[in-house]
């Protein structure tokens, strides 16, 4: 009951660190609520009470009670509280108790106009030099760049496994956020930002609690001619003479969505990913520069990952 | 006008101050501000600078780091006397017309005006140096920063010889011509004009030391 | 009185004297106003075209076509920033303040009228510049109203314009300050003291210094990034930037979060402006009203000067997301905290001054009650973006939208609405018409809040602003997205219930009833009692008036009438008689 | 016009202004002088703002006659010295901030390279 932040839509919570955030926002949004509660029926109550029809004569003495003191007084503390009790450690947390170097996943987010690069320093753990035409690609000359594996797009991780991102951007501000992780950071060029979080979910986990069916209809094709629809199928699709119309991980392209609606389906059952958002104005693509966060139930399974995108 | 407006001239009782008056130190602590922000500016881009004024002008080195290896100080100290001096001048010339002398506040205020174009002549002179060396805003952030706010500061010069020179050309009328109300009221505005001038040989304080010899 | 020709003469001095130049505070006030007006409608017409691309990406719009990305992020920028910089600011301040103003403290006019004039004409060059904009190649500015570089400084030309109409922009606010601080300090007539200025009054005070010390470090600011711009300077380009054109061909060495400090050191203060004189009118309106003084007016007094120097130190609660760390970002959310406080105060005296009033609903009453609750939830709303850590998902997103929009659309732009109705019959002699304000009214709350609320909603689910395709492209705004077309279709509502508006404006001045009596409202203010209706042309009343007690005495207890204005002689002993029950109670 | 000055005080006045000339340019030539001997940086800064400071102090004190000025505009101008206060203590604070997060710039990374 006393947890609003479930009331409050906000995205499900995947990180270490999220559920103090969040509690943190059910207390803020209780204190404005209990405000809200107090002024407007006592407003509405006013209005009602004091019509001119009611109260012909106004009382030319004011209010002498001093309940409105005592609720300053209460919002004071209340505020006090937050900040003291809330807001200060949380912060302090974020910004100051990294994990150790040696237990965490290490990743360089280099953000452009209008994608994410994530580079990840390979099996010497020591990132390459990069080159000053272009920040992003490793300069051959140098050997800690030989290893070094960069992924567009998909900024990959190990559950339970501290991550440490090194953001920065090639050109204008952008904003590293990660809603699922409660994490938000502008990427500003010339700066090298350190972030870190905890993952606590895997990207399965993740699907499976986001599942649900969502229904087909002529709307949802509509929509769905909107390019970027990014549902998962959660399992196959099989037509009656056994070939596929969807299936199970396959993204419900809008080609792929209409294909099932055609076939008679009305509800998908489908999941998200977590992604990255961009929260900065950063130009016309601003709108489009998104991002996944696969986050692998093992270590190995994220090496195995890894390994693809080395060539 | 039905109404006049109240104390155009005279000071009003309670604050003791003309509107004029009142109006021009407004109008002075928002370019407090505006310099000051310019200032700020400067502190913020110079704490976060590799090096200042610049590696690349003069090569490394603990001297390359002083910007009177690159600026004139010589001719700086000359500007600041020269803008000292108007300033004195500028307050002299209303003291002349506190004590009636017209042909005094003339002179003086000549001076004044002819300091201010030898300031702006010694500062183009200085530009014209920096560009030959081809020194420009675009070099690095100390030249800009060194261009843009003794450019700006430049601005507020010719601001101040244009009134000055309205005052010291055809707003004259006022005096010559009018009643002894208009003389008080071209008196304040000398005075008015004054306050200006003497701010911006304020700004100036500042600015040579923290650019020139900083 | 000193000089003999009067106003008839004025009269004769043909057209552009009288209407375009003038130099009367009053036909300043209508100027501005009209031009504000007009401006607003425009910002509105502009968020329009983005409510509809919101609604059905893609869909073309009749006439125009589709729209591009970039030409969303053009609207965007100049939404924003014609709404703020061209809209309410001249409207509340140079509007409202420039014509009541000097009525309100028996002033013949504006301390200095032909600066008053300057600066109405800096501010219509400004709008003139900014408009123009959209014509340059590649159009008006698209970095956001914020116009954080780098990408304002590798912007188009239109940022170009942008910078030189803010300028100009800065430049008539910063005169219209002087202006107003000077007139207020010394124009004020025998017998008002400080403690006896409206409170109006004392809002458009406050508001003046904070234009007159915090916009000039903005235009520290625009100097600079002109330079970056049109000197190839780098104050706020760093080292080592490449964009997709290649390496960027500039020194180096700059800061991004310069712009970004310097910007809030005025924007913050800027929000202020735009809420400080909406109270005033609230205020003004709400006394008149309920007939009863306002509650606590001099402990609001204290909030207000107290707000006005809180404001210049909370600016970097818009940057907490910037990489702060733990001491500033302690600072920054502290004051924020406690400038909320003076907020709440305000709010609750003029929540309690409704009680034991005797409440007439006329329509400048309703908008200014509908000020209340809404300028309340918006303020609320500030809250959890003042705190870091509750920042942090809600930074950037619809929240701030939301919350930002509940303050000034039906806050400040209801009690602009409120001043209108309430001013109307004195600046023309004609009332409006009752039936079409109350479908303003209600037409317009009601459909603000359906555009606003869901804003709230799609923020807490995390949905990015200034996104061209609404949030479509993420998979966890799914859920939000069909509030997408609720709010569009409430924004077109919006607009057609501005046509009852529009209509009654121009109608009534015409054909409105005309006013039968100097003080419409049965006001105490000097506007209503010392002048007939509409004013004095020049000089604004025929004999000073002197001034006998506090702004807002309604219902004394004694005297004859429900209001007892402020330059009325009345006879001692009435006085007395009211002193007397006063001691009683 | 209640407050004139009488020509006597105004002639007092000269005398002034032309002593505070003279000291202005004595404290110029000093500060010139300072900085050719050339002290460590924080040092030299200090002095020269001190400098600076007592230079605008005379000129704003004796030519604008800020000595004896009403009390309004005593308030403008500590208003704005307020402000201006903020200005500087937070944006040198907040530069600070930044550090003390240890923000590295990839430029220098880069500026080796080059
Ligand atoms: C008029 C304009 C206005 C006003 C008054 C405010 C008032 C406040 N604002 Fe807001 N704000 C903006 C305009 C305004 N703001 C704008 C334009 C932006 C975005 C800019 C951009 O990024 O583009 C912004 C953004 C913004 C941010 C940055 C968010 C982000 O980008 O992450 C923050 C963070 O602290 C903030 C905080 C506050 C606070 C604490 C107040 C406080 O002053 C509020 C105090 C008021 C109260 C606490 C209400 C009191 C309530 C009661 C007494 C009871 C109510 C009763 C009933 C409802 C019946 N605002
Ligand atoms: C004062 C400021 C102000 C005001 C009043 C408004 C009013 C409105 N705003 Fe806006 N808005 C901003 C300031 C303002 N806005 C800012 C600063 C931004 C951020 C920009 C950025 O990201 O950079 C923004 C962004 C913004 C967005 C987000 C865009 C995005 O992030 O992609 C949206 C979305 O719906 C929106 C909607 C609206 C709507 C529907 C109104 C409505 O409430 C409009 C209501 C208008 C009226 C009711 C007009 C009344 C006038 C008349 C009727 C004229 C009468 C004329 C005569 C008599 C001659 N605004
Ligand atoms: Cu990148 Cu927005
Ligand atoms: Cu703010």
């Amino acid at each position: 009951m006393n947890d609003l932040s479930q009331w409050m839509g906000m995205p499900l919570d995947a990180s270490g660190h999220g559920a103090p955030i969040d509690a943190m926002m059910s207390w803020v949004h209780w204190l404005m609520l209990a405000l809200f509660l107090f002024w407007a029926p006592f407003f509405l109550y006013t209005l009602w009470r004091f019509r001119q029809k009611r109260q012909p004569k106004a009382i030319y003495k004011g209010v002498k009670s001093k309940f409105s003191t005592y609720l300053e007084g209460g919002v004071v503390i209340a505020e006090a509280v937050l900040l003291v009790g809330f807001a200060f450690p949380i912060w302090a947390t974020i910004k100051n108790d990294f994990p150790a170097e040696s237990e965490s996943t290490i990743v360089r987010v280099v953000s452009e106009q209008f994608a994410w690069n994530m580079i990840y320093p390979g099996e010497d753990g020591v990132f390459g030099r990069t080159t000053p035409t272009k920040p992003i690609n490793m300069d051959p000359e140098d050997p800690n760049a030989a290893d070094d594996i960069i992924v567009v797009g998909e900024l990959h991780l190990v559950r339970d496994k501290p991550v440490i991102v090194h953001l920065s951007s090639r050109d204008v501000i952008h904003s590293f956020g990660l809603p699922n992780m409660r994490v938000k950071q502008d990427a500003i060029p010339g700066l090298e930002i350190p972030v870190w979080f905890v993952p606590k979910m895997s990207t399965r986990e993740f699907r499976e609690a986001m599942a649900k069916t969502m229904p087909i209809s002529e709307d949802a094709t509509r929509r769905a001619t909107y390019p970027p629809f990014r549902w998962y199928a959660m399992q196959d699709y099989p037509t009656a003479d056994g070939s596929m119309l969807a299936e199970s991980g396959q993204r419900l392209s809008p080609r792929v969505l209409e294909r099932l609606f055609e076939g008679g389906v009305t509800d998908v059952y489908a999941a998200p990913d977590m992604e990255i958002a961009c929260a900065q104005l950063c130009g016309g693509g601003h709108y489009s520069m998104r991002g996944t966060v696969i986050v692998h139930d093992t270590q190995e399974e994220f090496d195995a990952a890894l390994a693809e995108f080395d060539f | 006008m039905s109404l006049q407006i109240p104390y155009e001239v005279t000071p009003r009782l309670d604050t003791g101050v003309n509107n004029a008056k009142l109006g021009i130190w407004l109008f002075l602590a928002s370019e407090i501000m505006l310099f000051g922000g310019l200032f700020a500016a400067y502190v913020f881009l110079r704490m976060g600078a590799d090096a200042w004024p610049g590696l690349e002008i003069y090569g490394t080195g603990e001297m390359a780091t002083r910007a009177d290896q690159i600026l004139n100080v010589p001719l700086a100290t000359l500007n600041t006397m020269i803008l000292i001096a108007s300033s004195m001048t500028m307050v002299m010339a209303w003291a002349s017309l506190k004590m009636d002398n017209f042909s005094r506040y003339k002179l003086y205020m000549g001076i004044t005006i002819l300091l201010a174009l030898g300031f702006l002549v010694v500062k183009a002179i200085e530009y014209g140096d920096k560009f030959d060396h081809h020194l420009y805003p675009a070099t690095n952030n100390f030249l800009g920063v060194y261009f843009v706010l003794t450019g700006l500061h430049a601005i507020h010069v010719t601001g101040g010889i244009i009134v000055n020179a309205w005052f010291w050309g055809p707003g004259t009328k006022m005096w010559t011509q009018g009643t002894a109300r208009d003389k008080a009221h071209f008196a304040n505005r000398i005075e008015i004009a004054g306050l200006y001038w003497h701010f911006v040989d304020l700004v100036w304080i500042f600015l040579f030391p923290t650019i020139y010899l900083i | 009185m000193a000089e003999p020709h009067s106003s008839s003469h004025e009269h004769k001095q043909g057209f552009w004297r009288t209407y375009w130049f003038s130099t009367d505070h009053k036909v300043i006030g209508i100027q501005y106003g009209i031009t504000a007006l007009l401006f607003l409608l425009f910002g509105f017409g502009l968020m329009l075209l983005m409510r509809w691309q919101l609604a059905s990406p893609g869909v073309e719009i009749p006439l125009l076509g589709a729209l591009t990305p970039e030409m969303y992020n053009q609207f965007g920028a100049m939404h924003g920033t014609i709404m703020v910089f061209l809209g309410i600011v001249p409207l509340a301040v140079g509007a409202f303040g420039n014509y009541v103003v000097p009525l309100q403290i028996g002033a013949p006019d504006m301390a200095f009228p032909r600066l008053n004039m300057a600066s109405y004409h800096f501010f219509f060059w400004g709008g003139v510049v900014m408009l123009a904009s959209f014509f340059v190649p590649e159009g008006a500015a698209k970095a956001g109203w914020t116009s954080y570089p780098p990408l304002a400084d590798i912007e188009t030309m239109g940022q170009t314009m942008w910078l030189w109409g803010m300028v100009l922009l800065i430049t008539s606010s910063l005169l219209g300050a002087v202006n107003f601080i000077t007139t207020i300090i010394q124009l004020r007539a025998d017998g008002m003291t400080f403690f006896r200025m409206p409170f109006f009054v004392w809002a458009q005070f406050i508001t003046a210094f904070l234009l007159l010390l915090a916009f000039p470090p903005l235009e520290a600011a625009g100097f600079l990034q002109l330079a970056d711009r049109l000197l190839d300077t780098s104050f706020f380009l760093p080292s080592g930037l490449v964009t997709t054109d290649g390496p960027l061909e500039v020194a180096g060495g700059g800061s991004p979060l310069l712009w970004q400090h310097l910007f809030w050191f005025l924007a913050h203060p800027e929000v202020y402006v735009l809420i400080l004189p909406a109270m005033g009118i609230v205020a003004e309106v709400l006394a008149n009203n309920t007939r009863k003084p306002l509650w606590g007016y001099r402990l609001m007094v204290y909030s207000l000067i107290f707000l006005g120097f809180m404001s210049f130190i909370v600016w970097a609660h818009h940057m907490f997301i910037t990489g702060m760390g733990t001491a500033i970002s302690a600072f920054f959310q502290v004051t924020t905290m406690i400038i909320s406080i003076p907020s709440v105060v305000i709010l609750s005296a003029l929540f309690i001054t409704l009680w034991g009033g005797s409440i007439r609903f006329t329509v400048p009453m309703l908008f200014a009650l509908g000020f209340l609750p809404m300028f309340g939830f918006g303020g609320l709303t500030g809250l959890p973006l003042g705190l870091a850590p509750t920042d942090i998902p809600l930074h950037d997103t619809y929240y701030v939208i939301g919350h930002f929009h509940y303050v000034v659309a039906p806050g400040t732009i209801l009690a602009m609405f409120a001043g209108i109705y309430y001013w109307y019959p004195k600046i023309t002699g004609r009332e409006l018409n009752n039936t079409l304000g109350h479908i303003h009214f209600w037409g317009s709350i009601v459909s603000m809040n359906v555009i606003f609320f869901p804003m709230l909603i799609q923020g807490m689910a995390g949905v990015s602003r200034r996104l061209f395709d609404g949030g479509h492209t993420y998979s966890f705004s799914e859920g939000v997205m069909h509030y997408n077309v609720l709010m569009s279709v409430a924004a077109f509502a919006l607009l057609a219930f501005q046509i009852p508006f529009l209509i009654n404006f121009f109608m009534s001045l015409k054909r409105g009833r005309k006013t039968t009596r100097d003080n419409h409202w049965a006001a105490t203010t000097l506007e209503w009692s010392a002048t007939p209706t509409p004013p004095v042309p020049h000089g604004n009343f025929e004999t000073v008036p002197t001034v006998y007690r506090g702004p807002y005495e309604y219902s004394v207890p004694g005297h004859a009438t429900d209001f007892l204005s402020q330059d009325e002689a009345s006879p001692p002993a009435a006085e007395a008689v009211a002193a007397e029950e006063l001691v009683e109670a | 016009m209640a407050h004139e000055m009488s020509l006597e005080e105004v002639k007092k006045h000269i005398r002034v202004y032309l002593l505070v000339f003279g000291a202005l340019a004595v404290l110029t030539v000093v500060t010139v002088a300072v900085s050719y001997v050339h002290i460590p940086f924080y040092p030299a800064l200090i002095v020269a703002l001190i400098i600076a400071s007592v230079k605008a102090g005379l000129v704003a004190a004796y030519f604008m006659h800020l000595v004896g000025e009403k009390q309004v505009i005593m308030w403008v101008l500590i208003s704005a010295g307020v402000f201006l206060l903020a200005l500087f203590v937070l944006f040198i604070s907040s530069y600070a901030d930044q550090e003390q997060l240890a923000l590295v710039t990839h430029a220098v990374n880069l500026s080796h390279v080059a």
